[in-house]
């Protein structure tokens, strides 16, 4: 496999740059595995890459039923940030932080971590309560937080409505600098090139369509090019978690909705953070090609059809404008949407299932792209060993029978308002 | 833009309804304190690809809160019904369960 | 101002009666009215528009639509300047000022040009394999260069000015696209009484019949037909309106350019509106658009598509050249050879075919036109302009070149490599088109409900089908709404001679580079820069799935969406991987089809007016009390009213002290109120509240706490029982608009044989709090009807009275801990009532306060509000467990008794205090063992005030082990300042905790 | 009884909107002499509470959520199975009478008056200016005269009720009165508006 680099660039551009070689192999499923991950999105690749890598574990295959990359990794508004509150959260992203400030190397692929810092905007002395909160939380924690005043956060992003029109005007925020946006599309192909370095099976155009069973245990997949055999099986499956446990007779604490993204024409640098509006659920960011990415809420109704609608549009155009005025005139030249798993509390599921042999990562909603390598290196973690480390202990399946929710934002059992 | 009939105002926009989640969970009778009953009900879905049942209230009109059945992929809306309705309909077959 | 040196004299569709003039690049330009920005830039003689993105090569104008990939500028200036405009679909105006793009120092010499000449360094992909280091972080200072290079046009630096509109719409049958197909469906529909709204994106109807030449027969069929739709009252017919979007249940997104064409809108006119649409049946007749083919330097200013000069000869009389060269696949690129040569220009045809039908050579050979059959135009030579094209023998049989044959000069190149029906509304709804191998298109295959195609859109190139499919699908369509359609409904089929029909073409979408030609640049995708190599680049690396492709390589990424590039792309990819076309399938079509300005989608929601204000009856009071306004929700509500030179802080604290020493008044008319009635209000009541209301006396208040399902504390507030079945609930003013869903929800969804009517009454009462010592005396000053003797109207009494003529309900309750009333009075008197008191007040030492004060005040007195109720925290967290009943069940009673829920280690109220007077202490602060600053503490500081009446700062806060450390020493860390500092923990009643005050 | 203030005191200013040749296509005003009385039933008595307001108002009750019945200066909405809204003007002495009393048990009656404002908009554009907002097909066919609809503009929760061929009434909640004016009058400003004053 080619090593990466600027000399290889120019070396192989002198060859007419003929002499790259394939990222990663088009493998053919074999018979069985040690362990079978299925879905390609960033966490399953990322969990085969550091079952290899870290467990020693090679004998994997991730499945994919499309294109990998193509679910929520290929599909989201790319931030990436570690300022969460509950104990249970905040160490586990700030591993994921920490792994994505090593990605770049780590993978031998520019996963193009841009650390620009974030902005999460507060409109009231209450949110600014919050957000100190929150900021000490993570400062007593070893993460970089800060708290700025309303004329720091216009030195950071002068292009925010500062005028006497804005409607929730800007009273100060909570920054990390450590956040930021990275690219979509490289952490898929970046960990399926490393991962298939050590001999990971990636099979795409493959659809698990339900288990292979023995005596009550989970022991292999049935899917669109035969039944594969797996000592275990981890589902990472994002959005389609629900109906694949359905296969196995679980029910779930998750509901499927969809997230809408849109993005710009691309214009010449305007800001160089990432900025969340404290007054609605809206947050954007300018990405390296130029275009505004952005992203609100939740279209508000169980979905799997991964399409946005106009209600949700309207809203997001609005929040855009009302946050950043000057993009009035900017316009949107695609918007799309992904399926996400809302569970219960917002917050995750990495376990071993009560079927053996079965195991889950998912309840990411929307927030699981900053989560790929944590995650992917828990789950790999409790695949290995059969049981959590100790970042994933709390996103247990029991803790909502248990009383122990993990909920950030304190909104309940109703995933439809996270 | 899901348009959605209500049985009193007619065919409305989505943005006059609020969601109002899985009707086929069903909250167990107040006197039951059966933990996993309430478990199931409060944070387990069935969370169907396709037909599922689920609750709309019609906010902005005549405030009926209505049981829908809609299709999670194509989004098409099977049927409406006033919510009261499938639930005395319960009531008096299976008889009351909460 | 020149002359228009490549205008013809006579005919196309411009108005010469009104000459306009324009700026490009700073020079000034003469065209007409009917131009586009394009049109008169060539008129001009204007080629070169700008640069491309990634390579600066110098680009064109490439076509006369709305998918021109290269003729990208920007126009206008401050809050008007908009980037990555494509001049193709810019009307012309008198002084349009219109700039190129993304060259330095100039347009013509350009230094970045540089890229282009290392640029296989910068093939698909590159920015994955470099720059990451030498260290760690070093992407961070690649990634500033990076971001400057790219990007295109500079953004607006100013706020828009313009307005935009929004607008709902409905109708029986939406015809979208203007064409003749689609006029004549609108007309089928029309005739029939069905409610029809045909949308053209262009300023004019008529589709690609404006490209034809003037005069012919289809401009009188145009007229009958454009005025007939005109007088029919039931058909709506929108120019300049693009539907950009097919979203569920046939709903539309359409946006319509009101002024765009003027120079700044007309008076109070918006820039923009945007509609949405409800449509019962649509018919799409889209249209399809001319596609390239690709071939060396094919990207070079003077290459154009075949159809785009033929609307500019036709339509806008100019002529893009002077010596054609048409290089084409397929028959219909004759129509613009023909017609350019009718014009007197040289023309020559370079055909891949080397069967051309002898009706064609009949043609060219009349007209004068040189034909090249079984050539490819291989290479078009040129530095900024094309000057010749290199032509080679072709066999299409086997798709292979042969040796370079001749060298034709020329200095516009026009190609056409087959047609694409316009089917992105259709993909938007999830309809892929299929290829058809026969006809080189994609092809609609499933049509979903409600959706008809008609004209060229359905890959029909003949006029006289486009038009009879138009007015059958226009019928069908009105019958499916229930309309009958008369017979005559179809008689305006056209009758004049059909022209060129593409039955014949060779689909060969890129033309290899002749034996040893060495390395050429060959374009896919212009305005990404996306080039044949890269696609050979990204399927040697395994980016197969037709989805990587487009994501390494970034094609049709860009703002046309890849309208003229995705099959080309497509059928290169599947050539190098010998796999058919409808294998590979597509990428999805997203919406917008073309791109949509946010403002427009943002509509009137802007500025002040983003969200929409409540306003409490006293609010113009406030205001002009000098009171600061703070949001909750969507209400303003007073949060101090500061006295000249007052700071916040005084403010409030002089408000609060106020209080306890004589008497204040506050507006609280934004707290939720429910309207409870019926005979099962008592137990609907008991059910949902966690506390007993079936035994709360008539003329009695209690508060009253509601759990989530869950467990947790959803909102509080007090219930007043007005008589036996009729109760008058408070919320939260945040909690409002959910605690009346929730009510309804259990009423109707678990409850339904429960009798109880709920009234959301919270905009029918205003609402003001009266607290303090004096707060008697003044209320029964004004109060003359009540008898407020402590045993008459006790501690959480309700009495009914006046204040001269206008009613009022009282409450005795109080949230501030002084004796104090709520009074309630409908709306329309809160005013009079609010003043009434404010004048009575004086003898009384009358204050009023803001939210920051009563904020103050509950403090002192440990009432939660909502930094406590927070959705994390339970009845027992909040000190408040006795609140749970224990003789009966309620909603969250169950699994509130989970483990996790109940378990001894949860962090629960406590007040604070700061151990010595002159300390600050800060809400959000972290609660810490003295010394032990880790993880997440042993709990948090939740609300904090100067307390007047304490003299020091006081805080609640949640504590593991909560009240069993009253009286310890523990640190309240604030890291973000540096800050340490020790609190006290103590009972959070600050004040009067035996409630003598209140009770007084 | 007092006068109650009008919630668009502070922002009324007849005269025109914006400049425009020609007659206005708008006439805007407020109805502020009016005055709202809602009335509730159960399922099983909802008929026989009908009946009985029948005899007292001397007039049909609504069938159904589609159509108000108006006679004389009243009109009379159902605005849900077994809830009506009876508006008449301020004065009207049979609503002030109305109460449990005179309609028995299974009658729940709330006096709204004063948590609605009601906006008159007229001319052959109120109904271009309504749909600016209001996801609602005004057509006649759809939308006949006393055909009314609960819905939302701009956020704020409204009763549309038309009164006439170009005629509506609008019933926005009180506290959204003054940024339901300024929606109202900022979406006419392109239609020719002129504000009278007020009824
Ligand atoms: C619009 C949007 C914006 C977002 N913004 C952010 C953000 O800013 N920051 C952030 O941190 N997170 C964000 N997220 C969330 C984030 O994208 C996801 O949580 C994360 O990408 C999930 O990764 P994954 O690998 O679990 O899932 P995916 O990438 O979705 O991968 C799952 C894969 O499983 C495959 N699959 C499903 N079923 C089967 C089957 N039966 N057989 C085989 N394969 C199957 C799917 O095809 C898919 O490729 C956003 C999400 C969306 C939709
Ligand atoms: N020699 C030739 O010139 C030749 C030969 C074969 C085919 N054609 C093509 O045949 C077609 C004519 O057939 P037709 O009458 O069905 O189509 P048309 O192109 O005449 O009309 C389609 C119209 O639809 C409009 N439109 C498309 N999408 C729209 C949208 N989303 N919103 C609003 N408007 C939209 C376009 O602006 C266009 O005016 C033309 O596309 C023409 O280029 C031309
Ligand atoms: C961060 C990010 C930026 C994107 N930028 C663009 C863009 O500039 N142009 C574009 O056409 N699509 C852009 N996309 C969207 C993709 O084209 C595509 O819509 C998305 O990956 C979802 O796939 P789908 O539309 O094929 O379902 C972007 C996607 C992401 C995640
Ligand atoms: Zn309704």
């Amino acid at each position: 496999m080619t090593h990466y680099s600027a000399f290889a660039l120019v070396r192989k551009a002198l060859g007419g740059n003929r002499g790259w070689s394939r990222a990663w192999r088009n493998a053919e499923p074999k018979a069985g595995y040690d362990v079978v991950i299925v879905g390609g999105g960033g966490h399953g690749l990322a969990t085969a890459y550091y079952l290899a890598k870290e467990h020693g574990i090679t004998s994997v295959a991730v499945l994919e039923k499309g294109y990998i990359g193509g679910g929520n990794t290929g599909r989201n508004t790319t931030i990436v940030r570690s300022n969460y509150m509950i104990d249970g959260n905040t160490r586990f992203y700030e591993k994921s932080l920490r792994l994505w400030e090593e990605m770049s190397h780590d993978l031998n692929f520019n996963v193009m971590l841009s650390q620009r810092g974030q902005l999460n905007l507060c409109h009231s002395p209450a949110q600014m309560d919050a957000a100190a909160r929150r900021g000490n939380i993570m400062r007593m924690n070893g993460i970089d937080a800060e708290l700025l005043s309303r004329e720091e956060v216009r030195r950071k992003a002068p292009i925010l409505d500062f005028s006497d029109e804005a409607r929730f005007p800007i009273v100060g925020a909570l920054w990390q600098q450590r956040a930021g946006i990275a690219r979509h599309d490289a952490i898929a192909w970046g960990y399926a090139r490393g991962a298939d370095r050590h001999g990971v099976d990636i099979i795409q155009g493959c659809e698990v369509k339900g288990f292979v069973w023995e005596r009550g245990r989970v022991v292999g997949v049935e899917t669109t090019r035969g039944a594969i055999r797996a000592n275990k099986v981890g589902l990472a499956v994002a959005g389609h978690t629900g109906h694949l446990a359905k296969m196995a007779g679980l029910r779930l604490p998750i509901e499927t909705h969809l997230l809408q993204a849109f993005a710009t024409e691309p214009v010449k640098p305007i800001l160089d953070t990432v900025v969340s509006f404290g007054a609605a659920h809206f947050y954007v960011s300018q990405d390296d090609k130029g275009g505004m990415v952005m992203g609100s809420d939740l279209d508000g109704y169980n979905s799997y059809g991964q399409r946005g609608d106009l209600p949700l549009i309207e809203e997001t155009m609005a929040d855009a404008k009302a946050i950043i005025p000057l993009l009035s005139r900017l316009r949107v030249v695609r918007h799309w949407s992904g399926v996400m798993d809302m569970t219960m509390d917002g917050s995750p599921i990495i376990c071993k299932s009560p079927i053996d042999g079965l195991y889950i990562d998912g309840g990411w909603c929307y927030g699981g792209f900053k989560a790929s390598p944590a995650s992917g290196w828990c789950f790999a973690h409790t695949l290995a060993k059969d049981q959590p480390h100790e970042l994933n202990a709390r996103f247990t399946l029991d803790r909502f029978r248990r009383g122990y929710q993990l909920d950030e934002k304190g909104m309940g059992p109703t995933p439809w308002a996270h | 833009m899901l348009r959605i009939t209500c049985p009193f105002c007619g065919e409305r926009d989505q943005v006059e309804f609020a969601y109002g989640g899985d009707a086929a969970s069903v909250f167990p009778d107040l006197a039951d304190a059966d933990l996993d009953r309430w478990t199931d009900a409060v944070f387990m879905r069935d969370n169907p690809r396709g037909d599922h049942r689920e609750f709309w209230q019609h906010q902005h009109g005549c405030r009926q809160w209505l049981y829908v059945v809609r299709d999670t992929v194509t989004h098409e809306i099977k049927s409406t019904l006033p919510a009261r309705e499938p639930r005395r309909a319960a009531a008096t077959h299976e008889g009351r369960k909460g | 101002m020149s002359a228009q040196p490549c205008r013809l004299a006579r005919g196309g569709r411009i108005d010469r009666s009104r000459a306009l003039s324009f700026e490009f690049d700073g020079r000034s330009y003469a065209g007409f009215a009917g131009d586009t920005l394009a049109s008169a830039l060539l008129a001009n003689g204007v080629h070169l528009i700008g640069r491309s993105f990634k390579y600066h090569r110098p680009r064109g104008i490439y076509t006369a639509g709305l998918e021109e990939p290269n003729a990208l500028v920007s126009l206008r200036r401050g809050g008007r300047h908009e980037p990555n405009v494509a001049a193709t679909t810019v009307e012309l105006f008198d002084g349009l000022e219109a700039r190129s793009q993304n060259s330095w120092p100039a347009l013509d010499f350009d230094l970045m040009r540089v890229i282009d000449r290392v640029s296989r360094v910068f093939a698909s992909g590159f920015y994955y394999k470099t720059f990451m280091g030498p260290t760690r972080g070093a992407w961070m200072f690649y990634e500033k260069f990076i971001r400057r290079a790219t990007g295109f046009g500079t953004p607006p630096l100013e706020r828009d000015p313009d307005r935009y509109e929004k607008g709902h719409a409905f109708c029986d049958v939406l015809v979208v696209g203007g064409g003749a197909s689609g006029l004549a469906a609108a007309l089928a529909a029309g005739r029939s009484g069905a409610r029809v709204v045909l949308v053209e994106d262009g300023a004019d109807l008529g589709g690609s019949l404006l490209s034809r030449p003037t005069g012919g027969d289809t401009d009188a069929w145009l007229r009958t037909v454009v005025g007939e739709l005109r007088r029919l009252p039931n058909v709506r017919l929108m120019t300049r309106t693009t539907v950009f979007g097919a979203y569920d249940n046939l709903v539309f997104g359409l946006l319509e350019r009101v002024g765009d064409h003027l120079p700044v809108p007309a008076p109070e006119q918006p820039r923009q509106r945007y509609w949405v649409l409800r449509a019962r049946q649509v018919v799409l007749a889209t249209g399809m658009l001319e596609r390239p083919i690709v071939f060396g330097n094919n990207d070079l200013p003077g290459v154009m598509l075949a159809s785009a000069g033929r609307s500019y000869v036709n339509r806008f009389a100019v002529i893009p050249g002077r010596k054609i060269v048409v290089f084409t696949n397929n028959d219909t690129a004759y129509a613009a050879a023909l017609d350019l040569a009718a014009s007197g220009i040289e023309v020559a045809v370079v055909d891949l075919r080397s069967a051309v039908s002898a009706e064609l050579q009949h043609d060219a050979r009349h007209a004068g036109i040189a034909l090249h059959p079984g050539c490819a135009v291989a290479r078009a030579n040129g530095g900024m302009h094309v000057r010749s094209v290199e032509v080679c023998t072709f066999d299409s049989a086997q798709a292979t070149i042969g040796d370079a044959k001749l060298r034709l000069p020329c200095d516009l190149l026009l190609v056409s490599g087959g047609w694409t029906p316009t089917l992105q509304l259709l993909g938007q709804r999830g309809a892929k088109p299929v290829y058809d191998e026969k006809r080189a298109m994609f092809v609609a295959a499933e049509i979903p409900r409600g959706y008809r195609v008609t004209g060229s859109a359905t890959g029909e190139p003949g006029l006289r089908l486009r038009v009879a499919s138009g007015l059958k699908q226009g019928s069908t369509a009105a019958q499916a709404c229930g309309f009958a359609v008369s017979p005559d409904a179809e008689s305006v089929g056209a009758t004049f001679h059909d022209e060129r029909i593409m039955t014949d073409i060779t689909p060969v979408a890129a033309i290899p580079d002749p034996p040893d030609a060495g390395y050429r640049k060959k374009f896919v995708d212009f305005q990404h820069d996306v080039g044949f190599d890269d696609i050979a680049l990204a399927l040697r690396e395994g980016y197969e799935s037709i989805e990587h492709l487009k994501r390494y390589t970034t094609l049709g990424m860009a703002l046309d969406q890849g309208k003229t590039s995705s099959v080309n792309a497509l059928a290169i990819a599947a050539r190098m991987l010998g796999r058919p076309i409808n294998e590979l399938g597509t990428t999805t079509f997203r919406p917008p089809y073309r791109p949509i300005a946010i403002g427009a989608l943002a509509g009137p929601e802007t500025g002040l007016h983003f969200k929409p204000i409540r306003r409490s009856p006293m609010h113009e009071l406030h205001a002009r009390n000098g009171a600061v306004f703070t949001t909750a929700g969507f209400w303003l509500r007073p949060w101090y009213y500061p006295k000249p030179g007052e700071s916040p802080r005084d403010a409030y604290i002089r408000e609060a002290d106020a209080v306890r020493k004589a008497v204040g008044m506050v507006d609280v008319s934004s707290l939720g109120k429910i309207d409870v009635q019926g005979p099962d209000a008592a137990e609907f009541l008991n059910r949902v509240y966690t506390n007993g209301f079936d035994t709360l006396v008539i003329g009695k208040a209690r508060y009253g706490v509601m759990l989530r399902p869950d467990g947790i504390v959803a909102d509080d507030g007090t219930t007043s029982r007005l008589s036996e079945n009729h109760y008058f609930m408070t919320t939260t003013t945040v909690g409002a608009g959910k605690v009346m869903t929730f009510l309804e929800y259990l009423l109707q969804t678990a409850w339904p044989e429960l009798r109880v009517q709920l009234t959301s009454v919270t905009s029918q009462w205003a609402a003001i709090a009266v607290a303090g010592p004096r707060g008697r005396d003044l209320v029964a000053a004004l109060v003359r009807d009540v008898d407020f003797e402590n045993a008459a109207f006790p501690f959480m009494g309700v009495r009914h009275g006046h204040v001269g003529a206008i009613p009022v309900r009282l409450l005795r309750v109080s949230f501030s801990g002084e004796m104090a009333y709520e009074l309630y009075t409908p709306a329309g008197f809160g005013e009079a009532l609010w003043q009434a008191l404010s004048d009575a007040g004086q003898p009384f030492g009358l204050v009023v306060y803001g939210v920051e004060a009563l904020g103050a005040l509950r403090i002192e007195k440990g009432h939660v509000a909502g930094a406590e109720i927070e959705g994390r925290t339970t009845l027992a967290d909040m000190g408040l467990a006795r609140m749970a009943s224990k003789k009966k069940e309620y909603i969250g009673s169950a699994l509130s008794r989970r483990e996790g829920l109940i378990d001894g280690n949860r962090q629960q109220l406590v007040g604070l205090e700061a151990a010595s007077s002159a300390v600050a202490l800060r809400a959000g602060a972290i609660l810490c063992e003295p010394g032990r600053h880790q993880g997440h503490g042993i709990g948090f500081v939740s609300s904090v005030t100067y307390s007047p009446a304490l003299g020091r700062h006081i805080a609640m806060g949640f504590v593991a082990g909560g009240m069993s450390r009253e009286g310890t020493v523990i640190d309240a860390v604030f890291p973000l300042r540096g800050e340490v500092t020790a609190v006290r923990v103590r009972s959070p009643h600050f004040v009067d905790p035996e409630g003598v005050r209140l009770n007084a | 009884m007092p006068e109650q203030r009008s919630a668009l005191a502070s922002v009324y200013k007849p005269g025109r909107v914006g400049v425009y040749d020609g007659p206005a296509q708008v006439v805007l005003f407020e109805r502020a002499n009016r005055t709202l009385v809602q009335v509730s039933g159960w399922p099983g008595s909802f008929r026989e509470l009908c009946r009985k307001l029948e005899t007292l108002l001397a007039c049909r009750m609504p069938e159904d959520g589609l159509k108000a019945i108006s006679q004389g200066q009243r009109s009379i909405f159902r605005v849900g199975p077994e809830r009506l809204w009876v508006a008449g003007p301020s004065d009207d002495d049979l609503l002030m009478r109305f109460d449990g009393a005179a309609l028995g048990e299974e009658a729940v009656v709330t006096e709204i008056g004063h948590s609605r404002t009601i906006v008159r908009a007229a001319g052959a554009e109120a109904r271009t200016l309504l749909n600016r907002g209001l996801p609602i097909d005004l057509d006649f066919t759809a939308f006949p005269v006393d055909a009314f609809a609960q819905s939302v503009i701009h956020h704020m929760p409204v009763l549309v009720h038309r009164v006439g061929d170009s005629d509506f009434d609008v019933y926005v909640a009180r506290d959204y009165a003054v940024s339901f004016w300024e929606w109202l009058t900022g979406a006419a400003r392109s239609l020719g508006c002129q504000i009278s004053g007020p009824e």
